[in-house]
């Protein structure tokens, strides 16, 4: 089955022309280390999945691209012509000439309605091009305006016309500090309106990246497309082909019904990260080896102590003893130092897959009380090796991890919100103070949700 | 208090009956998407490519190298090893079948298959169609007229015979090492002799006449069949089998008939079905204003008839539930004259012969098939719904008041009863605690 | 892509706009070398067809055949403008684009405002408006204009009236440039104070610069260049030189090189919207990001380097120089000090090689020693533009919605009280028509409210950041 | 008279040529032999009669592993399959254990099922070869059958609701998945069709169907197909037989059960056997009469004013026998309407048929074609039917929201805040 991407903005132009690069790169590299009829059978699921065949044979990227200016789109499209394996549609570009200015009410209120035919349209025809369709990534940032008011809008859309489709959306959730003044404002109403619209959010943190490209890819100055590949990889290792479960050896048909099937039915929890293990430059590449002990161990721990990669993990936290009382009261505001999960899928690719042992990940204590590890937990694998690594592991987890974050996000929104600052930028275009709080509202209630998971 | 746990535990009967039911749904759900994958995978098959070989092409190879590499062989990987002969064999069986099928007659599957062939020197032997064919086939000779028009018929040429074995004999060995077999073989021995595909040719296929025999018979009998069903129903078999059952019921000591399980559930999906089918109308004939007093007086008679049939259900649900528990005269069911005449189109319809369902669009079909779906959907929404009615209100208003359990239990509530799980509610305090 | 419209009033304004056609020009030309007529250069040119008569033919793509700048001049005098046209940049502009008088606004604000204004509101209306037609898509009005004169302040801010009336949706940028406590002008004050009641009432940013303040980089600079402490030269084409090209012209012409930093600032604000990078910033995120109440719309900015010398490879301890300069009171074009008053938000416009990484690393090192207001203590915009300044590997602006800007008005209102207590000059003012007297006490009571908001703001400094109660949620 | 007398006196001859019709019908019939041997309750026919209940009685299950039952197992799933059915003998449930005992009861048991409806046809229905392509059968009855018991769930502890709000939302998932393939499924059905236009032999279907298509594509289904479509005819042909000559042994059962009730005949002493019927199907029941009298009362409510206004208005007009005949013809039109609107569900339309196979066939538009159901009918009816099941739902819905706002307001110092669009 089928995935169109929908690209919206800067940020989402860029991340979306990595992600298909690196799928590409990976599904036609010829060191998949596994037999070449194999090699084959994923690369044509990869495809199926998320690339189209045009007449002179070059693939085309299922995907639509979405920006308020045209200078992203231009530069997106000239690096996938220039890279002559891939490249996107002729007809599947929409831009206009001038942005949302980081407004999210101007994406949502004013560009959004404004153009919603043409890029509905547009998203009509890559759908008409599938065979089948399972569902929609939509890639986009949530401190801007375009990617975050426009895609929330284009979001909302897509669930009028294409209820049956799913849709998952890809967010960048901007750093702590020094991207956008008004982020917060634009992140939680994005968050709110997605939450009502979309059916997984996958949340790639800014500065969760970073730390990965300085710490483990060793790179100095690091740049947004350094970012960008980090983020595509992680991508590509969760929706590369994997083997499916009831006709073993056959790749899966429909990855994202499967994970979303499996982690996020309650309407309550829907926010996703992505873990992944090895990350490591080239360089140490080829003095590196692995085992899938040794990487299983070391993600199991990533994901209890709530690590972002695999330096600096805290091996003290350990999973609560089931059945005694916690330590005094829990609260989000002080440091969670375990963190529960609600659902897990664990994805494996790489030599010697079969031995690979995940029994670590079916411990009742990792889960919260009401979910067991028969419906909390799942995994998927292949022998096919991934992007350069002869063994690695990805890990999406409906959890905790995000809940710091976004209450960080909503602390300072409101904060902002009780000074009444840049609410005016907003009800310019139709906004209403009210619109603000139901967002809060909406937004207080997910972080005391997975809050109350435990332990 | 943020992050307080805030567990709510439904009473063990209570989880039973939900999840249970919920389970239910679930897997008929996942049997129906079992099916439609089977059925899936066939269609796409026959879309592809038509080449026997590529067909479980994937599956022996990853199975070799998934039990060779594992250092130390588990229950699994021997499981996945004997798949592997097995595979294995049934690709063996397969060539052997289609290349003595492609050897003995060229069955009507191959021949527009055959007629593929394009390479200069040998095709014309190939490219002939075999006369039983008919007219078919010549349609498709004269699409490849290139190298076709003029060539005699060779069906019996000892040349192509000869060469049909070789090709076996290929293929033979090209099973036993399926990846490598495969690559030497295919350019040389079976140059694109299966390459077929429905999109291209499709209309060139032709159904064997064996199995068209037995089709046509298959429908005729089933034709037969309903008709002297019909027929027999008044008959004296009709009171042969009567009289036996009220024997059959009377020796066995119970007076009367009560509702079976079955019954009870039959009878009450057909009310259920009914009182849908009553309220459609309903809303049907009020949704119409009258625009004269004749239709003002039909539309009345029609809401005083739909109430009278609504009371005759409720009669019947009546008798239904006095009847399980105490004795009562009972509705014997016997064999019933089918209904075959009140829907027959055609003459060779019946009851049993499959109707044609029409449709002239993809588009039309896939609104059908979605549509279907989701009246079932629908149906199953409203009845797990109720269950929840049934089960969630009790607890809810039996709640002492207040409570950290009763909200909980009052929000999951909230989400499944009133937005179908999809959204949920927010409950702040009024007074912001500090 | 999107299009500017400069509107350049009076005789500094006209002077800074000069200067910046000049390095806009000379940056485009830098920049695009192959003279194919592309989006970047479209945002302040137009192509023409000059074989066809009359107006020109608009060229929407390829090669440059003639540059037009978007611009309406517009000066009360003829001097300036006519040196213009009789200058170098003669070929950018033609007549259709220019409005002069011969009378002056005898640097009175009313003349300018009220008797100009009404006078010539069509005229410019039109120019305007057709301007506007030649653009794809306007998005801003950049305004240059004085304070402390008549035509620039008076005609100036009447003009920023109509464009909001006449052009609700088109930013508007003005480049205001404030007079210095000495300066020459009587009346400056009264036209400084009276202008600005209309910028809070009618801009969507206001850039206020002083003479002052560029008048003594300018001396540093000439201070590093003379002593030859730093071993080489200033490069030619290099960011202070000016357009005249010789540094040693500077001495007899140091407004040249006062409006060549005006003019750079302008070209550094627009980049991020013309040129390509890894974070863009368009116009319209300016005033979003940096604007949190709608009057408190006044942005100090600095530019940096000013010093940079002859070293094309400059090491990272240079890069981290150039951020940290831009907080320092002196590279400031207005007189102001934001490390030690409160910023409301903060951003920052990093052109040429530098990478995320450099942007956040500086912003981590930097933010400990300035003050952010409480409910934005992250109050940090960025952008990224790959295409550097002519000659240089890379530079910064930063522009500060900070609480530093109110000693500028404080003085301006102290020396406007000091002139209307004792009503001098006054007379000139009323005998125009449709000034009344109420306008001065208007003007001075606005100018008061929007200290007073300052002062509230700055009264938050000495206070502990605390988080507001949220909503509680029950469970 | 005479015609019966005789067709008796040709028993002898006519008796085995009906059992053995009967046998070949069947699925795994036994021979004519067993049935012989069962009325004189002798141990060697009961396995095969076993098997044989099981076959018929389980039908889906007989295509799995599910033969390789162990006989007592078949034995219970045996009888509880008739006891849902009602069953009256009690001596069939009391002492069998699936042995060889009874061969007589196994009889009458199977005797019983095919005097009460058209079983034959109802399992050949249900095994038969499928040729054409089919809608998926998603009546309302197929999706929410109970389904079997939850065995895979681990319900012995209480548990929170949100476990029951994971299940519903993984639900949510698997229709929309559901939905997804299905219209996979039409797109490719629909090029497959299209593809191999003009190939069926018959004038009527005009194209192939996948499992024809699919024949002509693997020799070895076709083998397949052919077989199964032989030894489906075969058993039809049997079945017509048997229809033909079924009297005779209804006759000879007589003699079976008479045969039974004196070998044993204190009947009175078994206790008897309740049919046992399900919680769930009481409950269902209750709910269908909530809904029953619901209707009801809303149509009382717009008939009667109706009604009043009517009668009111008529009044004044005057009986004529011009509007005596308009009336009768008027109440006869709606009698029929109404008659019509009751087939689907009167008590005379057989429950147990399975609904009749639709073949779908792909036409254009303008040519007058095959006759058959015309997609845009069903489509309408079905829209029909949605958009009242949505209303149903929607209207249970605003009741449960009503009841929870009320809950609501009995909580003091607490804001409830939907989500927003209500």
């Amino acid at each position: 089955m089928s995935i169109v991407t929908v690209q919206l903005g800067q940020c989402g132009n860029q991340i979306g022309f990595e992600v298909f690069d690196a799928l590409f790169r990976d599904s036609h590299c010829s060191q998949g280390l596994c037999s070449k009829r194999e090699n084959e059978a994923y690369q044509a699921s990869c495809k199926e999945r998320f690339f189209r065949e045009e007449e002179n044979g070059v693939p085309v990227a299922r995907a639509v691209l979405v920006d308020m200016e045209p200078k992203v789109i231009n530069q997106t499209l000239s690096k996938a012509g220039q890279s002559g394996r891939w490249k996107y549609g002729q007809h599947s570009c929409f831009c206009q000439k001038q942005g949302s200015g980081n407004n999210w009410a101007y994406g949502y209120s004013v560009h959004g309605p404004k153009h919603e035919e043409s890029i509905m349209n547009l998203i009509q025809k890559e759908v008409e091009k599938c065979d089948s369709l399972s569902g929609f990534f939509i890639i986009m940032s949530m401190a801007g305006g375009t990617g975050s008011g426009l895609g929330a809008f284009i979001t909302q859309k897509l669930q009028d016309q294409y209820s049956s489709s799913l849709k998952m959306n890809q967010i960048i959730w901007p750093y702590g500090t020094g991207e956008v003044i008004v982020q917060n404002y634009n992140s939680i109403l994005t968050l709110s309106h997605l939450y009502r619209s979309s059916d997984a959010l996958l949340i790639h943190e800014n500065d969760a990246v970073h730390k990965i490209c300085a710490k483990r890819m060793n790179i100095k100055q690091i740049s947004f497309r350094d970012l960008n590949q980090v983020l595509a990889h992680q991508l590509g290792s969760v929706f590369q082909p994997t083997y499916s479960e009831d006709v073993s050896f056959h790749y899966r048909r429909d990855p994202l019904g499967d994970l979303m099937e499996h982690l996020v039915p309650h309407p309550e929890f829907k926010m996703l990260g992505v873990r992944n293990i090895p990350q490591m430059s080239e360089n140490s590449l080829a003095y590196s080896t692995f085992t899938w002990p040794g990487l299983l161990k070391h993600l199991r721990q990533m994901l209890i102590s709530g690590a972002k990669m695999e330096e600096g993990i805290d091996w003290q936290v350990r999973p609560p003893f089931s059945g005694l009382p916690p330590l005094g009261k829990m609260s989000v505001h002080k440091d969670l130092h375990f963190n529960t999960s609600i659902a897990n899928l664990v994805i494996l690719r790489g030599k010697d897959v079969q031995t690979a042992d995940v029994e670590g990940f079916k411990d009742p204590a990792l889960y919260t009380s009401w979910l067991e590890p028969v419906h909390a937990f799942s995994m998927w694998k292949t022998q096919r090796a991934f992007d350069k690594y002869e063994k690695s592991a990805a890990l999406v987890s409906n959890s905790q991890l995000l809940v710091k974050p976004l209450d960080m996000i909503v602390g300072k929104a409101w904060n902002m919100f009780a000074s009444k600052a840049y609410i005016h930028q907003y009800t310019k275009f139709g906004m209403e103070e009210e619109d603000f709080l139901d967002s809060f509202t909406l937004l207080e209630q997910v972080v005391a949700s997975y809050g109350s998971l435990g332990p | 208090m943020l992050g307080a746990k805030a567990d709510y535990l439904l009473p063990m009967d209570c989880t039973r009956r939900l999840v249970a039911e919920v389970q239910g749904a679930l897997d008929s759900c996942a049997e129906r998407q079992r099916q439609l994958e089977r059925s899936l995978r066939v269609s796409r098959r026959l879309l592809q490519v038509w080449e026997p070989a590529r067909t479980l092409a994937p599956e022996p190879e990853t199975k070799e190298e998934a039990a060779t590499s594992a250092c130390t062989p588990n229950a699994q990987d021997l499981k996945e090893l004997e798949l592997l002969t097995q595979a294995l064999e049934k690709a063996v069986r397969v060539r052997k079948v289609v290349s003595k099928a492609g050897q003995r007659d060229r069955t009507p599957s191959l021949t527009s298959a055959s007629n593929a062939v394009t390479s200069g020197a040998t095709a014309p032997a190939r490219s002939q169609a075999p006369s039983q064919l008919g007219s078919h086939a010549s349609g498709a000779r004269s699409t490849k007229a290139v190298q076709g028009a003029t060539v005699p018929d060779q069906s019996a040429d000892p040349e192509r015979r000869l060469r049909s074995r070789g090709d076996r004999t290929q293929m033979k060995t090209g099973a036993q090492a399926p990846g490598l077999g495969d690559q030497q073989t295919a350019p040389a021995a079976v140059p694109r002799a299966t390459e077929f595909t429905l999109k291209e040719k499709g209309t060139l296929l032709q159904l064997p006449v064996a199995f068209r025999k037995a089709a046509s018979l298959n429908s005729r009998l089933w034709a037969q069949l309903s008709s002297i069903q019909a027929s027999d129903s008044a008959g004296i078999t009709r009171a042969t089998k009567t009289e036996f059952l009220h024997k059959l019921q009377a020796a066995s000591g119970l007076p009367s008939h009560r509702p079976s399980a079955a019954e009870v559930g039959a009878q009450a999906q057909s009310l259920r079905k009914a009182c849908s089918l009553l309220r459609l109308h309903m809303q049907k004939e009020l949704s119409t204003a009258p625009t004269d007093w004749m239709q003002e007086y039909r539309c009345l008679l029609v809401l005083e008839g739909l109430q009278t049939i609504v009371g005759h259900c409720l009669h019947r649900v009546q008798v239904l539930q006095a009847s399980m528990t105490e004795q009562l005269p009972g509705l014997c069911p016997v064999e019933k004259p089918t209904q075959s005449s009140s829907h027959c189109g055609g003459e060779t319809d019946s009851a049993w012969s499959p109707q044609l369902l029409l449709y002239s669009s993809t588009k039309e079909l896939q609104t059908l098939a979605t549509l279907k779906l989701r009246v079932a959907m629908l149906d199953q929404q409203i009845h797990l719904e109720k269950v929840l009615m049934a089960e969630l209100f009790p607890l809810i208003n039996t709640q002492e008041a207040g409570g950290p359990p009763r909200l909980a239990l009052c929000r999951a509530a909230y989400s499944l009863l009133c937005e179908g799980g999809e959204h949920f509610l927010t409950v702040l305090r009024d007074d912001p605690i500090d | 892509m999107t299009q500017s419209v400069v509107v350049q009033v009076g005789q500094c304004g006209n002077q800074v706009g000069c200067c910046f056609w000049d390095l806009a020009l000379r940056e485009h030309a830098a920049v695009n070398q192959k003279g194919i007529y592309d989006d970047a250069i479209s945002s302040f040119f137009r192509n023409v067809d000059t074989r066809v008569a009359g107006d020109g033919v608009s060229i929407s793509k390829g090669r440059i055949s003639s540059l037009k700048a978007r611009a309406v001049l517009i000066d009360m005098e003829e001097g300036v403008v006519n040196g213009i046209l009789q200058g170098p940049l003669r070929d950018v502009f033609d007549n259709k684009q220019l409005i002069t008088d011969i009378s002056g606004s005898g640097n009175n604000w009313a003349v300018g405002h009220k008797v100009f204004g009404s006078l010539y509101r069509e005229q410019i209306l039109e120019k305007l408006r057709k301007s506007a037609e030649h653009c794809d898509c306007l998005q801003s009005f950049f305004i240059i204009h004085s304070m402390g004169g008549g035509t620039g302040s008076g005609l100036g801010t009447f003009l920023l009236k109509m464009l909001e009336d006449e052009f609700p949706e088109v930013y508007r940028f003005v480049t205001a440039v404030y007079p210095s406590s000495e300066d020459d002008v009587i009346t400056s004050p009264y036209n400084s104070v009276l202008a600005m009641k209309e910028l809070s009432e009618h801009a969507d940013c206001v850039l206020p610069v002083d003479n002052q303040s560029l008048f003594d980089i300018i001396s540093k600079i000439d201070l590093v260049v003379n002593s030859g402490k730093l071993g080489t030269t200033v490069k030619p084409k290099s960011l202070v030189t000016s357009n005249m090209g010789a540094v040693t012209k500077r001495h007899k012409k140091p407004f040249d090189a006062m409006n060549n930093i005006v003019a750079n600032l302008l070209l550094s604000l627009t980049s991020s919207a013309r040129f390509e990078g890894s974070l863009n910033m368009d116009l319209n995120e300016i005033s979003m990001n940096l604007v949190p109440f709608p009057q408190l719309h006044y942005l100090v900015s600095s530019l940096t380097p000013l010093y940079t010398l002859a070293d094309v490879h400059i090491p990272p301890r240079r890069l981290d120089q150039m951020f940290s300069d831009a907080f320092s009171k002196d590279h400031q074009l207005i007189q102001a000090d934001p490390r030690h008053s409160l910023y409301l938000a903060c951003a920052l416009i990093v052109r040429g090689d530098v990478q995320i990484s450099d942007l956040r690393r500086n912003i981590e090192r930097l933010k400990p020693a300035l003050q952010f207001v409480s409910w934005n203590q992250e109050g940090w915009k960025t952008s990224l533009c790959s295409v550097p300044p002519v000659g240089h590997p890379h530079s910064l602006l930063a522009l500060a919605n900070n609480t530093c800007v109110k000693p500028t008005f404080v003085e301006l209102r102290e020396r406007f009280l000091r002139l209307y207590k004792k009503k001098a000059h006054l007379h000139h003012y009323l005998q125009v028509d449709g000034m009344e007297e109420g306008a001065f006490a208007e003007a001075v009571s606005s100018l008061s409210v929007l200290i007073q908001e300052y002062n509230e703001l700055d009264a938050t400094k000495s206070m502990p950041v605390q988080d507001v109660p949220r909503l509680s949620v029950a469970m | 008279m005479g015609r019966r007398r005789r067709r008796v006196e040709g028993a002898a001859r006519a008796l085995p040529e009906a059992i053995a019709a009967l046998s070949r019908s069947l699925p795994a019939g036994p021979s004519p032999e067993i049935f012989r041997r069962a009325k004189f309750d002798r141990p060697e026919a009961a396995p095969a009669l076993w098997q044989l209940l099981f076959r018929v009685l389980t039908p889906l299950a007989a295509n799995n592993a599910v033969t390789d039952l162990a006989p007592e197992a078949q034995a219970r799933m045996v009888k509880s399959a008739l006891v849902s059915q009602g069953y009256p003998r009690s001596a069939l449930f009391q002492s069998l254990e699936g042995g060889s005992q009874g061969s007589r009861e196994l009889l009458l048991a199977l005797s019983w099922l095919l005097a009460r409806g058209p079983l034959l046809e109802q399992l050949l229905a249900q095994t038969r070869v499928q040729l054409g392509d089919e809608l998926p059968q998603c009546e309302g009855e197929t999706l929410a059958s109970p389904g079997p018991p939850a065995h895979r769930m681990e319900t012995e502890r209480p548990t929170d609701l949100r476990l029951v709000e994971w299940l519903m939302g993984k639900l949510r998932f698997r229709w929309r998945r559901l939905i997804s393939s299905q219209q996979e499924q039409c797109a490719l059905l629909s090029k497959i069709h299209l593809y191999t236009r003009g190939c069926h032999s018959q004038q009527r279907l005009g194209h192939l169907s996948v499992a024809e298509t699919e024949m002509l594509r693997d020799p070895e289904s076709s083998r397949q197909i052919l077989q199964a479509l032989e030894s489906e005819n075969n058993r039809l042909e049997a079945a017509l037989e048997w229809r033909r000559c079924e009297l005779v042994f209804w006759q000879w059962m007589d003699t079976v059960l008479d045969a039974c009730s004196s070998d044993s005949p204190a009947v009175t002493s078994q206790p008897t056997v309740l049919p046992v019927i399900s919680e769930r199907g009481l409950g269902e029941l209750e709910l269908v009469k909530q809904e029953l009298r619901a209707l009801q009362e809303e149509l009382r409510e717009v008939a009667e004013p109706r009604r009043a206004a009517w009668e009111a208005q008529v009044g004044g007009l005057g009986r004529g026998p011009d509007w005596s005949t308009t009336r009768k013809a008027l109440q006869e039109a709606v009698e029929r309407e109404l008659a019509t609107l009751q087939s689907p569900w009167e008590p005379s339309s057989n429950p147990a048929q399975p609904q009749r196979p639709l073949r779908l066939v792909r036409s254009k538009d303008e040519s007058p074609g095959p006759q058959g159901l015309k997609a845009a009918e069903v489509i309408g009816t079905l829209r029909a039917q949605e958009a009242s099941l949505k209303k149903v739902l929607h209207q249970l819905q605003s009741q449960c929201r009503q009841e929870l706002a009320r809950l609501a307001g009995a909580l003091p110092g607490l804001i409830w805040i939907m989500a927003p669009g209500h």
